[in-house]
């Protein structure tokens, strides 16, 4: 047992660190630093520079584009990626759909749709959620019925973020209408320029409009774009979510945000002493520093398991990791609330400025993020399977109960 | 001790409910917002017939004669409905430091205005280095014959975009953070040397960064010249109006949250089955009804003339206040899944708005700090 | 709507904060604010002093000896009362089986035991729960049997307090076998001497040995004993639980615990500095103070309400009383785990002084309770209906769910 | 990084987990605590058999040749069985002194009997004022010729009542809270002029009052004249050490919560059939397994030569501990019910042991306040 990196391990952290330091625009850097949003040209730019140095797609098969790193390389990239701060590559394409399609696709459906997530040359969009079903994803009630070669897919989505980008969804629908709620399901592949596609934005309370519905009527894709097996879709459906564990803890991210916490607080003073200084204020950030470090902790020991532990199993315990990273997640933008103080009350308009918006802005440069920021973190125990979900998990999987 | 109202207050708050009630469902609110100003000028109108604009003004002045718990009725009432028209800036604010510095002739001229519906104020206080502190003003004052002549930058005025009259602090002696020689006056909006940059706020409200260049004063316009007190009093009342509009806002998202864990089905049954949800629907049910004492405790202990008695109870309330605000606005967010998260429900305006008040005349934090230097509040 | 006390109410304070302060027994006094226990010398002292002045039985009605005074005055009795702070009338004879029997037993029930309870001549102990019962009350197995004019009891009861000093105990006993869970069950009065019963002590974490096992072995009561109907003694049972709730918050013991904390933290030095000093110190101090400010508001809205309702039927709202009391009177125990420090180590056998052992004390001579203080109050979210019970409670009785 | 046990350290594992299941049951345990000494003389002969001694001391000195990572090892074993034997004294305080400040005499002559069961040491360190601050010595060493004479007053020193040895700090040099100056001497337990009271802690452990009185120290006998450095070094393996042992205790009362959790019935089910109860479970086994982390990390950097930033990591872990300990135990007694405050269970044991390992080497909020103090954890 040693804990600490090998010396080849710290070679290759300094290598990536270095990398993304000569490599990360700018602009871009400032963008993920603020909590602003990054656009759609900014993350295609990004992966582009990672897809030319083969990091795209590292995690994937090295037949697909991968790199084969260990699982502690593996961590070491995505930590030092999200403390760059650079935007992570898109998931629904790199995490989600890419390794369905090269674990369960045809030859034709590798070939094509492969090389364009590395390269985001398709923008993806996920199809799982729909109104009313939440954590009871099966309950989905789209349909895929078969006309000829094709299916007729009618229904709607919800929650499908970065949409409106998209050149692709991917999506589960019923192909066996009398089967029972987690069989007669397929996982579809679906070109968003297909007519009968429409989609909506939801604004949420930040103010943006990240999210969408998504509606079909009557739209018809080939047979072929289907994965796999007709009616084994939630088979997939199991896999790919077992796979969104990768990076679920965002610890790197929670790292460059107490950076900033600290940075910013400095900057900060209240009844003219930098708000650092007040040990109440420092103790605050140290508890959560001290949590943080734990959950990195944790997040060690569950990939050092990974590598011990059959593909495509998700390790419950990574529960562990959804929990905490989104509790601490949490508690850094209430942190980031008590700092800007009465600064958070301006609302300033996403993308003001570039819409050439160019007035000064209220208060602190930094501050029209922090509110919309902490109301938006609210979704971390939420998505990706709410809270009580994963507490849910861990009391049967785990405890036996 | 006796927690029933009177009859003229229980006739004050079905007046304000059913307003309410009829005239601020969420989509007639919608359509108040999407008005130039925020707001509904024919709500403000109501407001006056109502007799609502008058409340805290002695009747001498023309006023209803009301105290700190008809004030609270009403903002409990109005966080309820996620008012938008500027009663805060305007009765609470304004109203306030004009009955505990204005002189009779000035109530005598604004008190009817303002009961009438046709004068709405707004407080120029806060600077962009203040943060919380009350007595941080760099605004000066000079003197310039029989009038004060103003300059100096002020900052998050509430709704100073819409208000005929601002009360601007403004040093007539001393430096930044000194307690005294910060003066109070009254300034016509529209004057010359008044600039105003206008802005909405996270919670759809309305305020302004206002910039005092060369703003002369006469001295009939002159409030008093030694405000900390007033403003420091008037701020602990706001404190108090504040927390009774938390409370409303609370009351709604509990009641919200309740009712979604009673119609939403998933796995076949009401989410409200679920015993963790329920437990987590009864802890922010434990922290509605500490905030709602809380704020009666703050609506009792505003009217307290002893000042350091009086600001320990305002901190105890507003750190109550802004812990209950997380629970229970968290929670509903929590318990409503992906749909809180979205503007098309009301929840979500709730937790902005209460998460506003949070920041507002000092957080929790900012409160907890000063109550732990204070001393005890067990006496 | 006026939310400070009244004139009279101000005086009837001060009133009964005068009494306290010339008749409360100095060393009782110093035993209580030291988290000793008190004695049960101590107790039948304090409760003749109390029934002289005649209020030992303060909430009674008037003609079985109680005072007759508003809701309000009853709380500001007992808040006094804890702030002095006095031991409270022994609960199981005032405040349990004393309303029980003026409400539902027989004119010689009322005479032969109300006024010895008033005077502690008789001590009383509870005999509801029983082994595997816990918060499901209502599953108990003792039986009294029919013979002749005698029940005869066979059966266990566990966590009955101060069993070892008592010479009554009212007990609920099974006398309808047949009978759904809730029906058959009798409410018994039970003379502690009668043939049979054995009292073994439980010694708890704290080290002491306030609770114990009551074993009934052929135990024969006469019929007369019963109180009320045969087989209506659930209904008894609920009524005394709702009584139960009077002064279940707690708010004056918190008050005088956190006054202590305050006076023990200006006298206890960190690094050569009064802990008080520290501000996160009296942050946390005062946060909990702001929490019992709300609580004390919140019981009085309580009381309030009470005084205009049906008697005897209970405000589901007291289960936050229960909840918020219990956190609050826990905590107060984790802030004096603080202020000792290492000095929470030494462990003192209860009573060792009044056996005559009389060697200095191991570090600060009020150190040797803090910690069995803190493990004993564990007790409080569980007992008298856990707070998961509780909460249970408001769920549904307020909450609708 | 690995997080896999070597061969030797599985062995060893498995050794000690072998000891704990067939010599440790709780009705076992309590029968070595009734010991006069509160613990069973013949298990530490057992340890002696085993190489538990002898862990931490060069294989030179005839030691085992471990390191941290064994001595977590046994440790978390020993929070398991809730082991009474004062082994934290003898081999992680006192060996931890003598491996960092003992010359090749002091070694070559103590580790032998250590390893044999012949010597047992204990720490006489704490003062009646110092809480939970190392430099805080009174306790004098004045030179009489080549010996230093001891003069002072101990207290809570950790198994000061068995202990064959005691290595008593004392200032050579400087005043009370000084950082140079503080001595460490080694003096057998019944040398003239030193008096011990003993008395049981809360968790059934011991400990002594212990009076230094014209107590002679010959030089052969002094370990160093400036010991702070290496007392801190020591402390703060001590404190990964104890981390390892609450882990131990932690496991423990989850695994006992849960097994409770599915037997225990009421109202006609398992009581962990209800949500909220496990739901309370999984925050405790997240608790957990953060302490089981931070328990690793402090094994890691108990190593660290430099002290900064030893001492943060090891305060971190403190932290970390000393709340996910109030979580697991409270947690661990509310699920259990009235059963889980008697003496009769074992968890009530298991919650007393934690809660002290909290007040040893300063408690949470202690090492909180240290830790923000130091700077920031995130490199």
């Amino acid at each position: 047992m040693d804990l600490r990196f090998t010396d080849e391990e710290l070679k290759f952290r300094d290598d990536v660190r270095a990398f993304f330091k000569d490599n990360l625009p700018p602009a871009i850097r400032e963008k993920m630093k603020e909590g602003r949003h990054t656009s759609k040209d900014d993350l295609v730019q990004w992966t582009r520079i990672l897809n030319k140095k083969g990091w795209a797609v590292s995690h994937w098969p090295k037949d697909y584009g991968g790199t084969g790193w260990t699982p502690v390389q593996q961590y070491i990239f995505l930590d030092e990626l999200q403390q760059a701060p650079a935007p992570s590559p898109l998931p629904f394409g790199v995490s989600m759909v890419g390794p369905v399609i090269y674990t369960f696709g045809s030859d034709a459906q590798k070939k094509q749709f492969l090389p364009r997530i590395a390269n985001l040359d398709d923008w993806w969009c996920q199809g799982f959620s729909e109104p009313g079903a939440g954590s009871d994803l099966a309950s989905l009630k789209t349909t895929a019925k078969r006309d000829g070669d094709h299916y007729v897919i009618n229904g709607q989505k919800t929650w499908t973020t970065l949409a409106q980008h998209a050149d692709w969804i991917f999506l589960l629908a019923r192909t066996d209408m009398a089967a029972k709620k987690q069989e007669g399901i397929s996982f579809i592949l679906v070109n968003m320029k297909t007519p009968g596609i429409t989609v909506r934005p939801i604004v949420t309370i930040d103010g943006g409009a990240e999210v969408n519905e998504v509606f079909f009527d009557d739209v018809r894709v080939p047979l072929e774009n289907r994965v796999g097996e007709e009616n084994k879709g939630w088979d997939y459906a199991k896999f790919l979510l077992g796979n969104e564990r990768v990076g679920i803890a965002r610890v790197g991210v929670s790292k460059e945000r107490l950076r900033r916490i600290r940075e910013l607080a400095s900057a900060t003073t209240d009844h003219g002493r930098p708000l650092i200084e007040l040990p109440r204020f420092r103790e605050k950030l140290a508890a959560v520093e001290v949590e943080l470090k734990a959950l990195e902790m944790t997040q060690l020991r569950v990939v050092a398991a990974e590598a011990k532990r059959a593909k495509g199993k998700p390790d419950p315990a990574s529960s562990i990791l959804k929990i905490k990273g989104s509790e601490i997640q949490q508690v850094t933008t209430e942190l980031l609330m008590e700092v800007v103080g009465p600064y958070a009350l301006p609302y300033r308009q996403e993308h003001e400025e570039e819409k050439g918006w160019n007035e000064p802005p209220i208060g602190p440069d930094w501050a029209s993020t922090i509110a919309p920021t902490y109301f938006n973190t609210r979704k971390v125990s939420i998505y990706g399977g709410s809270n009580e979900i994963q507490k849910n998990i861990i009391a049967k999987a785990i405890l036996g109960l | 001790m006796d927690f029933d109202f009177t009859e003229e207050q229980r006739l004050l708050k079905e007046s304000v409910d059913r307003f309410i009630a009829d005239r601020y469902e969420f989509e007639q609110r919608k359509s108040f917002a999407k008005n130039e100003s925020g707001f509904a000028p024919e709500n403000w109108k109501q407001f006056a017939d109502l007799g609502l604009l008058a409340i805290p003004f002695a009747e001498e002045h023309g006023g209803f004669g009301g105290g700190p718990i008809e004030t609270m009725i009403v903002m409990e009432a109005f966080g309820r409905g996620l008012v938008l028209e500027p009663y805060f800036s305007t009765v609470v604010l304004g109203g306030g430091l004009l009955r505990h510095a204005g002189s009779d002739a000035h109530k005598s001229e604004l008190i009817a205005k303002i009961a009438s519906g046709d004068l709405r104020l707004a407080f120029a206080h806060g600077e962009r280095q203040s943060r919380y502190d009350l007595a941080d003003v760099e605004t000066r004052a000079k003197k310039s014959g029989a009038n004060y002549v103003l300059e100096g930058e002020k900052s998050l005025v509430l709704n100073g975009d819409s208000a005929d009259m601002l009360i601007v602090s403004a040093r007539v002696a001393g430096d930044a953070r000194d307690r005294k020689g910060i003066g109070l006056f009254l300034v016509d909006s529209n004057a010359k040397g008044v600039s105003r940059r206008f802005y909405p706020t996270q919670d759809g409200l309305r305020a302004a960064e206002i910039s005092l260049s060369g703003v002369e004063v006469p001295a009939g316009r002159v409030l008093t010249e030694d405000g900390l007190p007033i403003i420091e009093r008037v701020a602990d009342e706001a404190i108090a109006a504040l927390a009774a509009e938390a409370v409303g806002a609370m009351t709604e998202m509990h009641a919200l949250t309740v009712d979604y864990l009673k119609t939403r089905k998933q796995f076949g049954v009401a989410i409200g089955a679920f015993q963790a949800l329920q437990h987590r629907a009864v802890d922010m049910f434990v922290a509605l009804e500490q905030a709602r004492s809380m704020a009666m405790f703050a609506t009792m202990m505003s009217a307290e003339d002893d000042a350091e008695t009086r600001s320990r109870a305002i901190s105890a309330a507003k750190v109550q206040i802004g812990r209950s605000a997380k629970i229970v606005g968290q929670g509903a967010i929590q318990l409503h899944g992906g749909v809180g998260m979205t503007m098309e429900l009301k929840v979500g305006h709730y937790f902005k708005r209460a998460t506003m008040i949070d920041v507002m005349f000092g957080d929790a934090d900012y409160h907890l700090a000063r109550l732990a230097e204070a001393g005890s509040l067990v006496a």
